[in-house]
């Protein structure tokens, strides 16, 4: 039946990420972005909200609520709305947990779920993207293939947050036989193996503040237990669209990030004696971003409600995702514009939202629902 | 819960007009676009008694809630049968027999017994029309520099005015036994408060059809403009009340368009996606796949421009179902109306012109209904307020500014 | 030398035609687009500005003045603001003549040219579209062969102009052999032709006073002679140059007309006691208007100077005529909304330059320079 | 006659500012994007003595109209420079040693005998930068609402006010021998007539820099924030005439804006075209064709994107340069300027952002200059007027209204 409001739990949920993204989160952002660094404390506080937790069995530590995509969606925008890399970081658990939650088998879940079982921060990392300029899902350079008794992994990623500190990370890879994503499967691979060597940190135009890495794999060997699902593997379509909606409600974060400060900034600053929102050309790139703002949103709703049902949602959540890289985009270099000289310096978020908004173009795989 | 499935009854009801928009619209959308002027009567008739059946109340102007009994999701399913009968033909849809703008005026403004009085006509009888009467040529948007004047006579209103660009106009004055709902002031020094809302019976004397437009398209719809010289008018045929310290008149009217906004942009949206529904089984015939899912560079530009249509036809139907459900919730909607209205007519005028741009000759040709479609759609960016006048609604909305603050 | 300054001659030509265009076309435009008919007097004083004759040799008829891409590009945009389907009717002998004074055999031009050195008008067609959503002029579907001592042509064209009235029409066919223009030759062909079917008048949205027709050629032979430059045969690619430049040339008039049309309107509209063009939306949009009408000339006339140094211009005309035409309907649409509902009834012009200016998209060898 | 080559000489010149950009400029273009707020001194070095030699006129801030022999296009000169050293970097083509904004406020204003005082300096000796102090914290673009105040007090002026904005302003007022025009009112209540601009020399007790921005782009270049207070300087340092009732010094600082908008959209294109040409060479290398002339119906996304901006870089050019051949050939260009400036900033911005797209996670990475110059290319969108400032202007023009009738 249809319905455009969240639930009283959904929006409780809500309240409380937005909270914590405007008075913990927002603070921290500029400081995070110059110096790249996110402070431990905000990381521990953030633990504390139990996003990734809530989701984990209660027999492993969590609590067992049920996962929703529309949920993780709103947290996502939340998060977010504080700052795009310190909500990537926070939210990296679940890169790991909820593909091993959803599609592992019962020994991965066991070896693995416990330590997203508890408060306190667990670094975890997923390899999806690769560093050329038309990556694309369907037809991945990183190949695995079938070895005496094991799994032999080759290839590239990049932008691969947490490298450095997890000690597993989940990487996709394609098979050397199909291709498609019916082929694509997940490998939990030991920071340690041999033929991995993980980069020096990344340097990006936004997200200044998440670590990212680039990953090379040589003849890298893995055992059967390291196949996300074990034999019969894992929907890495799901996967994909369940990423593709957690992006796409960040860019909703972003956007609503951007606009709000416009806005509020529009109304304050005034030109020839009159707030410069009163004047047509800046109130209609206003109500424009609004517009952009609810559009993206519902989007990434009704992908996510299709998710929640179980149904496919690839075509969904892929045009939710390159209509929300493309309106984010937009909303927050119209903020930069409305507020000219001001936006172009650093002393205003804007045009760091700027460049977080360029990435969602090209970004895969760096968070979930 | 945050759902977007139409319920079952809501879905079977949208087959039925999915149903007469394939067979009873589609089959004649080219003839009455050419033979401009002429009247489908067969249609309407058809649809005239269609409309006593269950599922076309909202073109039978009822007003359950009038009768105690609201339906359950009324709006969204108006909006849902804007939709799939302006998939059909737009112009065709426009011009259904039913009370019309004029029946939404009389709900909105006239008491109890002028509801029944005025609009029982719509379900008895031959096919009837009801207009509403309230821009004039010196006024655009600006619908509260009303000159039309009322002024009272002994115990008659005598009018006097034009009035353009009435939606079914002459239907309802002149060629049917319906009415015209016309906008008049009492007393201009009084503004707004002054504008009243005055029912015209059809072929009351000194009401005159001077011209029925030549337009680009939605040309089976007529659209009149309407003259008023000593117009005579029972006192009873104000709505509501003569008072004029009581701005209610005037302000119920500007509520309607919450409602009729969204209904605005789901034509819009019906429209767009009968251009879009062509192009997909055109490219099919093709051999032209659309491949979802794919890096963004590796697509064709004929993929990405329909992705991009599929996509923003999608985001206009989204931002009009909640418009028009947040109604039936009966909360306030007047910002998500804009919204819906502003998006829709934008995105579809952009849907159909690249639609006809992706078909080549065969889009640019009337040989197809492509180039009707770019046609019809572009009122819906201009009627019911422009996207121009939507923004604006929307701007001072999110800013929080009067009309004065923000002009 | 760089110099953005037409001659002291061409502004003249300019200044005469554009007076014709808003004197006597302008006011004939609506009655012909609903009527579909041209008033043959209109015509025959638009021969009398010898717009075609003037390129003509002297010893044809002509006045031998030398043709000028930036010449036919500022006559193009003047009588298109007049109106569209009386420019393209009016210049239509151009597509015969043209061509054949330019690469045409000796043998051609004496038999063709002379008819085109009077006054009165001299229907000429020539039939470069064909119906099909992806027509390609690199990817012709009509094909000629060589066959014993003479050609034949098989195929399909469409929005063929006076192909009902000219005796002769000018045919562009690819070769069965080779792709691409290099391979495309033109083929004279006279009406009555055995092989040859012309259908009904076209329907199209706009253009509507412009005759058009489709064609169709089954094994149509043809002589040795009808060949346009005989063994040597035409340089296509450059055809192809000068008629995108004079189609993008007349997407010039036509966006002009819709600008001031619209400009007048919004300074004489009011709307809540003020003009409405003193509202930033209105003003912006107008502004951005105007901006894009001198870039399109621009470009056009880049272009055209191009093809008077007798440089490759394939790539310049290309990119003028794609950019035109998304500009061209960019600025129509904006002026159907500047004058709102008084813009979707036919009492005021716009709707018609909206109809038309949707044509550019698609319109190919329908003018040239 | 319509002509578009470049003439020879000019030609031969645009080689030498490609070679200095290819060569001086590209190779230290990321270090100074990452080492913000420190300075190139051995580019400064070069670039000041280059600024002496044919060519550089325009960097030298040296006025030939003022030796009485103006140089043949030489705006258009100006231009054809800009756009090559900000395809080398654009931060560092604004942090040239030059008189810059401070120069052309002096020759704009200033009379034979000051000219000379205050711009022979950058013909000699160690590098010099000279910057203009117009905008305040309160007003933006609304340069006439300056509220830095100058009164006389015996024999000097004592200036009091903040300034922002002031490119190359740490340059000019504390790291060279050079100077700072500050605009100042002498009566607010004369408006726009009563502000006038004065010269105070580097390091003039009373001045500070009390910040140095840090920014989205264009990094190298130091925007400073500077204070004035009871700063005093000799009366001969009013530009022009204290005369209130003459308008001129404002009027002549807004016509800079003929000749400075003209090259800040140059500016634009070069960054522009740094991202169009290494977007062409990597999809060379990719063996991705552009394939010009084929129906728009068979082209791939990528090719009509990169089409769209070749063609969009080309229309600003050509705005750009006709908007400086006007001033080269003593025509009004306020209109062509604005037109140039508006159509280049949103252009530009538009090419950067779709280049940095198209090269997906690589565009996005610092480790490719593709990010840098979307970061660059934003300024051009804002600075001297942004773009909607200058939209307005255009809409001015075009409608033939005043500031007041269009605001």
């Amino acid at each position: 039946m249809i319905n455009f409001e969240l639930s009283d739990e959904q929006k409780m949920i809500r309240d409380t990420v937005a909270a914590f993204a405007r008075d913990r989160v927002r603070p921290a952002a500029r400081p995070a972005d110059e110096t790249g660094a996110i402070p431990a404390a905000l990381v521990k506080m953030a633990g504390e909200l139990g996003l990734t937790r809530s989701a984990i069995p209660e027999r492993f530590g969590g609590y067992g609520d049920e996962r929703s995509a529309i949920s993780g969606a709103v947290v996502a925008e939340e998060l977010a709305f504080g700052d795009l890399a310190i909500a990537m970081h926070i939210l990296a658990p679940r890169l790991l947990a909820f593909p091993i939650l959803e599609m592992g088998t019962d020994d991965q879940r066991a070896r693995f779920l416990p330590r997203f079982g508890r408060d306190d921060f667990t670094p975890a990392a997923a390899a999806v993207m690769e560093p050329r300029f038309d990556f694309d899902l369907m037809a991945l350079d990183t190949l695995w293939r079938d070895d005496s008794g094991g799994y032999v992994l080759n290839g590239a990623k990049c932008v691969v947050p947490l490298a450095a500190e997890a000690d597993t990370i989940l990487v996709y890879a394609g098979s050397d036989k199909g291709a498609g994503m019916a082929d694509v499967q997940g490998f939990l691979v030991p920071r340690g193996t041999a033929g991995i060597a993980i980069s020096e940190r990344e340097k990006n135009m936004g997200i200044k503040a998440l670590a990212t890495y680039q990953i090379t794999f040589k003849d890298c060997r893995l055992s059967r237990e390291a196949r996300l699902g074990g034999e019969q593997g894992a929907n890495f379509t799901r996967l994909t669209s369940e990423s593709r909606v957690a992006l796409a409600a960040m860019a909703v974060g972003v956007a609503r990030a951007a606009f709000e400060y416009a806005r509020d900034y529009a109304k304050e600053r005034k030109a020839f004696g009159v707030p410069i929102a009163t004047k047509q050309a800046v109130a209609f790139m206003l109500a424009d971003m609004a517009i952009e703002i609810d559009a993206m949103r519902l989007l990434v709703w009704e992908a996510a409600s299709r998710l929640d049902k179980h149904e496919d949602a690839l075509k969904e959540t892929y045009l939710a995702r390159n209509y929300a890289a493309a309106s984010v985009l937009k909303v927050t270099d119209n903020a930069v514009q409305v507020l000219g000289g001001h936006g172009y310096i650093r002393e205003h978020p804007v045009e760091m939202f700027l460049r977080n908004a360029r990435g969602f173009s090209s970004f895969e795989g760096l968070a979930t629902v | 819960m945050i759902d977007f499935e139409l319920e079952p009854q809501l879905l079977s009801r949208v087959q039925t007009y999915h149903a007469v928009a394939d067979g009873l619209m589609r089959p004649i959308s080219r003839e009455y676009d050419e033979r401009e002027h002429e009247k489908p009567w067969k249609f309407f008739e058809t649809m005239w008694e269609a409309s006593r059946g269950p599922g076309f109340e909202a073109l039978a102007g009822r007003e359950k809630r009038a009768e105690g009994q609201p339906p359950r999701l009324a709006n969204l399913g108006t909006v849902a049968m804007a939709e799939e009968l302006c998939w059909g033909d737009a112009g065709l849809y426009l011009s259904i027999p039913n009370a019309g703008l004029g029946g939404a005026a009389v709900m909105a403004a006239g008491t109890p017994e002028q509801k029944e009085r005025f609009l029982t006509r719509f379900r008895e009888g031959k096919p009837k029309w009801g207009a509403m009467a309230i821009t004039e040529p010196g006024c655009g948007s600006d619908s509260a520099a009303v000159t039309t004047t009322a002024r009272r006579d002994g115990d008659h209103w005598v009018i006097n005015g034009t009035k353009i660009f009435c939606t079914a106009g002459q239907m309802s004055a002149e060629k049917s036994d319906g009415f015209v709902v016309v906008w008049a002031t009492l007393d201009r020094s009084a503004g707004r408060a002054g504008i009243k809302p005055f029912v015209v019976e059809h072929n009351t004397p000194g009401m005159t059809v001077t011209r029925v437009e030549n337009k680009l398209g939605i040309r089976v719809s007529d659209t009149a403009a309407i003259t008023f010289e000593d117009c005579r008018i029972p006192l009873d045929h104000l709505l509501g009340s003569p008072e004029i310290r009581r701005e209610g008149g005037f302000k119920d009217v500007m509520a309607t368009f919450d409602a009729t906004r969204p209904i605005v942009a789901a034509m819009a949206i019906g429209v767009g996606r009968a251009a879009l529904d062509f192009v997909r089984d055109f490219l099919k015939e093709q051999n032209i796949p659309i491949r979802y899912g794919l890096s963004p560079r590796k697509l064709t530009a004929v993929e990405r421009d329909f992705m991009d249509m599929e996509v923003q036809l999608k985001v206009a139907r989204l931002l009009t179902w909640r418009a028009a459900w947040m109604l039936d919730m009966g909360q306030r909607n007047s910002l998500e109306a804009s919204m819906a209205k502003a998006k829709a007519g934008l995105a579809v005028t952009l849907i159909t012109q690249k639609a006809v741009e992706l078909l080549g000759p065969l889009g640019y040709s009337r040989q197809l209904l492509l180039e009707k479609w770019m046609r019809d759609a572009k009122i819906n960016d201009i009627f019911e307020g422009t996207q121009q006048i939507n923004m604006l609604i929307v701007a001072r909305r999110i800013l929080n500014y009067s009309s004065k603050e923000l002009s």
